[in-house]
């Protein structure tokens, strides 16, 4: 091996351990929800008594909120390119998504207060409530998490505690969100598509 | 008399439960297995110890050696390999061979009896802790008889193999049936049916006990398989088909007895205890021990049992009445008619 | 030079991490909580404040210039360590031991894996010979093969034995082919360790690897596969072994070497 | 080589403000510390649960622990091996060792690191607070299958206390495994490529691959339990469809990975005592490295060798037979590369080479029990009987224990600046070995013989007393080696040799800063050019990267 060699390994540069960190706490996340959505998925149609999927859970309202919760997505890479790009309209952006996440747990809510007033449906009255609310539940507290990291970035950044044009906080936050979006498109599928 | 017969036919009770000794087809298979096995792993653990301790003992010759560091040996890629080829030939064999005795041992969902078998199907329900056995069919016929802890069954001859079918269902938690001698363990799943199966040609009582932990008193789950000639198999499950004798001398007893709470739990076929939480009692005396194994079916043991059986299995679910010594007697003398 | 020290622009001072308090109270948090759960709401509660607190202390921790502090670099620096120049044996030709530990030239993998399918096509030739002459079909070795796979295949039913079962057949030869590939891929490493003479290769390879095996399958045979244990004739299994291992070892001696370039460098 | 103790004697001046000096830590060396002495209290702990239920099976049909105790007892004694002694100690001691020995200041994230710390020990007394609670400690095993866990039958909260115990010590778990992936990866000393790391970093690079895949799991399956037993919800209740299947396959989806996460670490502490013992470098890494990998993948794909009698199909059973079998063959590499480097080399037998040739010599038996166990027909006969509590002690003290005696023997000059004794430490390798063997060798006939674990008691005359009466001796036999080393550690804390920095002329990073290292590790960052920088310091005429 050369001296020059060894002189570029001396400055070979290294991943950020923050960014690693994340990926390997959202491959640890990712682990935690296959867990869930394997629950959801063995139980199908294995509940004793009724309601059943098809029975209470309405398409409409949940394309809404997945539509929102995939917008949001976008706002934040948005959010995220207006900042690396100097432009102002981040905090616009980033607002957005906290907004559009709020609105997909406001419609979550709805959804279940119509499950649990109307249809009657709770974590025990059957296997498909006990894995529906497992599962979804899951997913909103960690969308509401999303959207408290949303707001405390915010209010960093509005202080001016995250300087520079990409603030590690923003990346992985963003990161984050990225995520939680993609557990939904999952549990959407598996709960409103494969499993009505 | 009764009481007489039971005295003459007791046999002594072979304690061994090693599976190094089968008495089945089955069993035999999995020790030709286990054999095979333990000499592969055998030479194995040979060959690895040798070299350490050969290491051991160059390395002291070598230490007096002067002193420069040893040659800095990096690896070698073709000792890599062969090092990794050669336990995988191992790896290979062994999974064709254990494959083979998976298939041999190993009931499939469509597995029927041989022509020309007499074979006996029973369904076995485990239960926190004791069993339940329903004598579904034999040789044809259908049963339908319960009866618990003890199991009967017939012992195959030359010519005619009597395999036992066992549907094993649990009415609690999971628990495992394990009779070292006749074949492997297969557990006893609540929401779930598994079967098993054996058969043996020798004739006598073999042990075994429950192999998975289910609370309390898992430890004194055990179990009982009696293989009976086939003629007097056959007296006896007539004789466990039959109601209760109603012997009038114990009449009081009987009346004890339904006065009782016991007959929330307990059947006995012929009079109004119908409970199905705890052992059929109807032919209670045709069982060589009571509580699943735990002591001799015995009128001191009976009654020791009654008085309080928290003290004999402590933990068990049936709880200590605080009967009076009268009531002792009456039901204990009761309970001893049922043949 | 290794021992040239990377120094960032740093003065006598490190800036580290300032101890905290809020890790330990949001895992007391997380566990109060957890005992709430399980026994009453009121540590539920307390877990929750104290959560609650610990987090907004950890984040504001993490503001920049809040959780650092320049701590002096007390310690003398690490002492330099001690050198023995000279003092070391390398590896090269000619120092005791090797040979046996690295070859300097071996046989290619690819030989070991040309003389295992060699000796696996010659090797079945003894065994049909053998089962014609004593008057088999030339199916039976090959079913008896495939009853180290499958059950039911003993003494107890011959004829069928003697019958074209495409199964069978299919069984027989993949266990035939792995086991003769893999037996030729030792061959390929292990040979070249043995002393560098044709003679004391072709002996190992052809002689004495095959008496070993014929051993252990009489040994173990009886439980490996009863089938073949119960029909076997032993002497015409043992040539069969010899078969394979005499050509094995002739393709692998025969082919050209290699040089190795040992792991970890020149 | 002036060594000095000065975190240990200014802790003296005041116990308070040396309390909270720990308590406010974000140092990866004292959480590293902190990790290790509780691992070593659960220990003791666990070890005396272990020791009474010897007692208890000491004859037949004893009477020492009444049913329910000795269940409670081999619960506890599980979990407390596995979650709180066994994790903890390996956990703990690569967070002391990965920083120093990649040439970092600290791990990624400190504050992080700190908190996996307490929740795993907060972790543990959730899981003891059980003992007062009523009902008591929890009577599950600690593999705790379904539906023994549900409030039919675990009426009391011990069960959650044990739920909930495991959950946030979970939390800690993959806290670290966060936080050794993206120390590896992203913060080696300059120069350090991946496949110069020592070692030990490999392996603790698989185990958090490991934690990372397997605990969540866990995690789920332990909230669906509260949630069934808080909630009303039916995961595991057969009675509204759910299934004890469920519970099982999520326990060993982690459970299996859990044994590898328990041995690991320790391949990697032999990796690095045997090359400095035997003055040699370690043979093939390269390969080393892959079969680890290969072991962290395979054995993902095994659990259900657990569950060889609960009816699956035939094939299935096959599949996982044959992947069990499989993992043997990295296993197996790793020992022939130890074997390869210990021949031919110069070795110093002093303490930490004694308990790595005790874990050469009887990790190989135990893997070659779990061998017998994979084959799916003979297990049918043995699982849940006492050969498999002596294939799993076998592999967890056989492997694991001595594995970490070793590495805390070679270790402990670094963290303390004094040598252990070598007499105490002679004294502690016999009785270990010695009671290791006799405690847990005849378990293996016992079981043969048809005697099923987790039994309170048992029935005489079937053979077993023999077995079960030298296991007895045999714990007894270890005890007073467990005590020697506690002892030892004290001990020689204040009266052990002086060790300086590099006491056993060694090559990897850590020994190239002080003993104990200051709170930063190293006054400038060092650059590394081969898997032995110090190899390359001591040898300028003849250094290692020349070839590698
Ligand atoms: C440190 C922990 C550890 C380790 C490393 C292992 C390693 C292995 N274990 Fe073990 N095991 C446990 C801890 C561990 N186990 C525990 C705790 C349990 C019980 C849990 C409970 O029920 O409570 C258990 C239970 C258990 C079972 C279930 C038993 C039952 O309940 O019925 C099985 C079955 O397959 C098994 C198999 C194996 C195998 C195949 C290996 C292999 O990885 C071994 C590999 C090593 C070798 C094979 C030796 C070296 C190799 C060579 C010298 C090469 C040549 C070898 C061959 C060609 C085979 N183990
Ligand atoms: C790393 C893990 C580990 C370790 C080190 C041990 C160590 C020991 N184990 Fe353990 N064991 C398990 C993991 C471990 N075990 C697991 C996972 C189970 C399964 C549980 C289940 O079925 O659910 C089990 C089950 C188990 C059983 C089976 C119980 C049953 O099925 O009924 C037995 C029985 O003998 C046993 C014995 C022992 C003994 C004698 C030791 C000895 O080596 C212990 C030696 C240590 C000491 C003796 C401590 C010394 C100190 C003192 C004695 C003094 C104490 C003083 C103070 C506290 C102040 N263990
Ligand atoms: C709450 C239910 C319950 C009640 C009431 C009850 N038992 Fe039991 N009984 C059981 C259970 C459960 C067992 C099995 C115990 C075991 O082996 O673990 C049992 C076992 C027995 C056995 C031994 C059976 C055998 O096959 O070994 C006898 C005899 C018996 N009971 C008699 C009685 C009598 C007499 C009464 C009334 C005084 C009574 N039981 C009341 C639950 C009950
Ligand atoms: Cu039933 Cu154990
Ligand atoms: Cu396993």
């Amino acid at each position: 091996m050369s001296e020059a060699v060894a002189v570029g390994l001396a400055v070979e540069p290294r991943p950020d351990p923050r960014k690693v960190g994340m990926l390997a706490f959202l491959a640890s996340e990712a682990a935690f929800f296959s867990t869930l959505v394997v629950g959801y998925v063995v139980y199908l149609g294995k509940s004793i008594t009724g309601p059943t999927p098809p029975e209470v859970l309405s398409r409409p309202l949940v394309v809404g909120t997945t539509v929102c919760l995939l917008t949001s997505s976008y706002t934040v890479h948005r959010a995220e390119r207006a900042l690396r790009a100097g432009a102002g309209g981040f905090a616009h952006w980033w607002a957005a998504t906290a907004a559009l996440g709020v609105v997909f747990l406001a419609g979550t809510a709805y959804e279940w207060y119509s499950l649990i007033a109307v249809h009657g449906l709770t974590l025990g009255t059957n296997l498909f409530g006990t894995t529906f609310f497992t599962l979804v539940g899951f997913h909103a507290a960690h969308v509401t998490i999303g959207v408290v990291m949303l707001l405390t970035v915010l209010g960093l950044w509005r202080r001016g505690h995250l300087p520079g044009r990409e603030p590690v906080a923003v990346t992985l936050t963003a990161w984050y969100w990225h995520f939680v979006d993609g557990v939904w498109v999952v549990v959407f599928t598996v709960v409103y598509v494969v499993g009505r | 008399m009764g009481l007489l017969l039971f005295a003459t036919t007791d046999e002594v009770v072979s304690q061994n439960l090693s599976v190094f000794s089968p008495a089945s087809p089955q069993a035999e298979s999995i020790r030709g297995l286990f054999v095979l096995v333990l000499a592969i792993t055998g030479g194995i653990f040979l060959i690895v110890e040798g070299v350490l301790v050969y290491s051991l003992l160059r390395s002291r010759r070598r230490a007096a050696a002067g002193e420069a560091e040893p040659p800095q040996v990096y690896g070698s890629t073709p000792i890599e390999l062969a090092w990794t080829a050669a336990p995988l030939l191992i790896v290979f064999v062994l999974f064709l061979v254990v494959a083979r005795t998976e298939w041999e041992v190993r009931p499939g969902p469509e597995d029927q009896p041989p022509p020309g078998s007499q074979p006996l199907s029973v369904t076995v329900i485990g239960r926190q802790w004791w069993w339940e056995y329903v004598y579904e069919k034999y040789d044809g016929r259908e049963w339908h008889v319960t009866t618990a802890n003890e199991l009967h069954v017939p012992a195959s001859d030359d010519g005619v193999p009597r395999p036992v079918y066992l549907t094993l269902k649990s009415a609690d938690v999971i628990h495992s049936f394990w009779v070292p001698r006749l074949a492997g363990k297969t557990d006893l799943i609540p929401g779930r049916v598994n079967r098993t199966w054996f058969q043996t040609a020798e004739r006598g009582v073999f042990l075994g006990q429950c192999a998975e932990f289910c609370g309390t008193q898992h430890a004194n789950m055990l179990l009982r398989v009696v293989a009976d000639e086939p003629a007097e198999f056959e007296r006896w499950l007539a004789n466990e088909a039959k109601p209760a004798v109603d012997e009038p001398a114990a009449a009081a007893g009987k009346r004890a007895f339904l006065a009782q709470s016991c007959v929330n739990c307990h059947a006995v076929r012929g009079t109004p205890a119908r409970g199905t939480y705890a052992p059929d009692l109807t032919h209670l005396m045709s069982r060589k021990t009571l509580a699943s194994g735990m002591v001799a079916n015995s009128a001191e043991e009976l009654r020791r049992w009654l008085a309080d059986p928290q003290q004999v299995k402590p933990g068990c679910l049936m709880p200590s009445f605080k009967l009076s010594d009268r009531d002792l007697d009456l039901i204990t003398g009761y309970l001893r008619t049922l043949r | 030079m290794a021992e040239e020290l990377h120094r960032p622009e740093e003065g006598p001072n490190v800036e580290m991490l300032k101890p905290t308090v809020w890790p330990m109270m949001l895992g007391l948090g997380v566990a109060l909580m957890g005992a709430g759960v399980a026994t009453s709401p009121a540590f539920l509660a307390l877990g929750g404040v104290i959560f609650a607190a610990a987090l907004v202390g950890w984040v504001g921790d993490l503001l920049p210039g809040r959780g650092h502090a320049e701590e002096p670099m007390i310690a003398p620096p690490p002492e330099p360590v001690a050198a023995r120049p000279g003092a070391v044996e390398r590896l090269r030709p000619g120092t005791p031991g090797y040979r046996f530990m690295l070859p300097l030239k071996v046989h290619p993998v690819s030989a070991g894996v040309r003389g295992g399918l060699v000796g696996g096509v010659v090797m079945p030739l003894p065994a049909f010979a053998w089962a014609l002459l004593s008057g088999h079909s030339i199916w039976f070795p090959v079913n008896l093969l495939a009853g180290t796979l499958l059950p039911g295949v003993d003494g107890t039913n011959l004829a069928e034995l003697e019958q074209l079962h495409p199964t069978l057949v299919l069984i027989g030869v993949v266990i035939h082919a792995a086991m003769s590939l893999v037996i030729g891929l030792l061959y390929g490493v292990l040979l070249p360790t043995i002393p560098q003479r044709v003679v004391w290769q072709m002996a190992c390879g052809g002689v004495l690897v095959p008496l070993i095996w014929t051993g252990l399958c009489y040994g173990l045979m009886s439980v490996a596969n009863p089938a073949l244990r119960a029909n076997v004739d032993w002497p015409w299994f043992a040539t069969s072994q010899f078969v394979f291992g005499l050509t094995a070892a002739a393709v692998v001696v025969r082919s050209e070497k290699v040089a190795v370039a040992p792991a970890g460098g020149p | 080589m002036a060594t000095a103790v000065p975190e240990l004697s200014r802790e003296r001046l005041s116990l308070v403000a040396g309390l909270h000096e720990w308590v406010v830590t974000v140092d990866h060396k004292k959480i590293g510390v902190m990790y290790v002495l509780m691992a070593i209290a659960f220990l003791l702990i666990g070890g005396l649960e272990a020791v009474l239920m010897r007692v208890q099976l000491l004859w037949p049909r004893a009477d020492f622990l009444p049913p329910l105790t000795f269940n409670q007892f081999f619960t506890l004694h599980g979990t407390t091996m596995v979650f709180f002694m066994g994790m903890p100690i390996l956990i703990g001691m690569a967070n002391y060792l990965v920083p120093l020995m990649i040439g970092a200041r600290d791990m990624a994230f400190p504050r992080l690191n700190a908190m996996g710390f307490w929740v795993t020990l907060f972790g543990g007394l959730l899981v003891y607070a059980s003992f007062f609670v009523p009902g008591g400690p929890p009577a599950i095993g600690w593999f705790a299958y379904a539906p023994l866990t549900e409030k039919t039958f675990a009426r009391g909260p011990g069960v959650d206390c044990w739920a909930l115990g495991l959950l946030v010590s979970g939390v800690g778990t993959i806290a670290a495994g966060v936080n050794f992936v993206a120390t590896i990866v992203g913060m080696r000393a300059p120069g350090m490529k991946l496949r110069q790391v020592p070692f030990f970093v490999w392996t603790i690079l698989g185990t958090s691959i490991q934690i990372l895949v397997a605990i969540p799991p866990l995690t789920a399956a332990l909230v669906m339990l509260i949630f069934d037993r808080h909630l009303g919800a039916h995961f595991f209740d057969p009675q509204a469809g759910g299934s004890a299947y469920l519970w099982m396959h999520l326990f060993w989806f982690f459970g299996h990975p859990e044994v590898y996460i328990l041995v690991l670490p320790a391949f990697g502490m032999i990796s690095e005592v045997v090359p400095v013992f035997s003055r040699k470098v370690l043979f093939g890494y390269e390969f080393m490295a892959l079969a680890t990998m290969a072991i962290v993948f395979i054995s993902l794909g095994v659990w259900a060798h657990h569950m060889f009698t609960v009816g699956m199909s035939r094939t299935l059973d096959m599949f996982f037979a044959g992947a069990s079998m499989l993992v043997g063959i990295p296993t197996g590499i790793k020992i022939f590369n130890w074997l390869a480097t210990l021949y031919g080399g110069k070795l110093v037998l002093k303490s930490p080479l004694l308990f790595a040739l005790g874990f050469l010599s009887m990790f190989v038996i135990g893997g070659l029990t779990g061998i017998i166990l994979a084959c799916a027909a003979v297990n049918f006969q043995i699982h849940d009987t006492y050969f498999v509590v002596g294939h799993f002690h076998w592999v967890l003290i056989g492997g694991t224990v001595f594995g970490v005696f070793a590495g805390l023997h070679y270790w402990y000059p670094k963290v303390t600046g004094r040598m252990l004794s070598e007499r105490l430490a002679k004294w502690q390798f016999w009785l270990l070995l010695v009671g290791f063997i006799l405690t847990f060798a005849p378990m293996h006939v016992a079981g043969v013989l048809g005697m099923p674990r987790r039994i309170y008691t048992y029935e005489p005359g079937r053979g077993w007393d023999l077995w079960n009466q030298l296991a007895t001796v045999g714990a007894l036999i270890q005890a007073p080696s467990y005590l020697i080393f506690a002892f030892n550690l004290v001990w020689s804390l204040r009266h052990g040799e002086l060790a300086g920095d590099d006491p056993w002329d060694a090559w990897t990073l850590e020994w190239a800063t002080t003993s104990p290292p200051p709170s930063y590790n190293f006054e400038s960052v060092p650059v590394v050019r081969s898997r032995r920088p110090l190899w390359d310091l001591k040898h300028p005429d003849d250094p290692d990267w020349k070839y590698e």
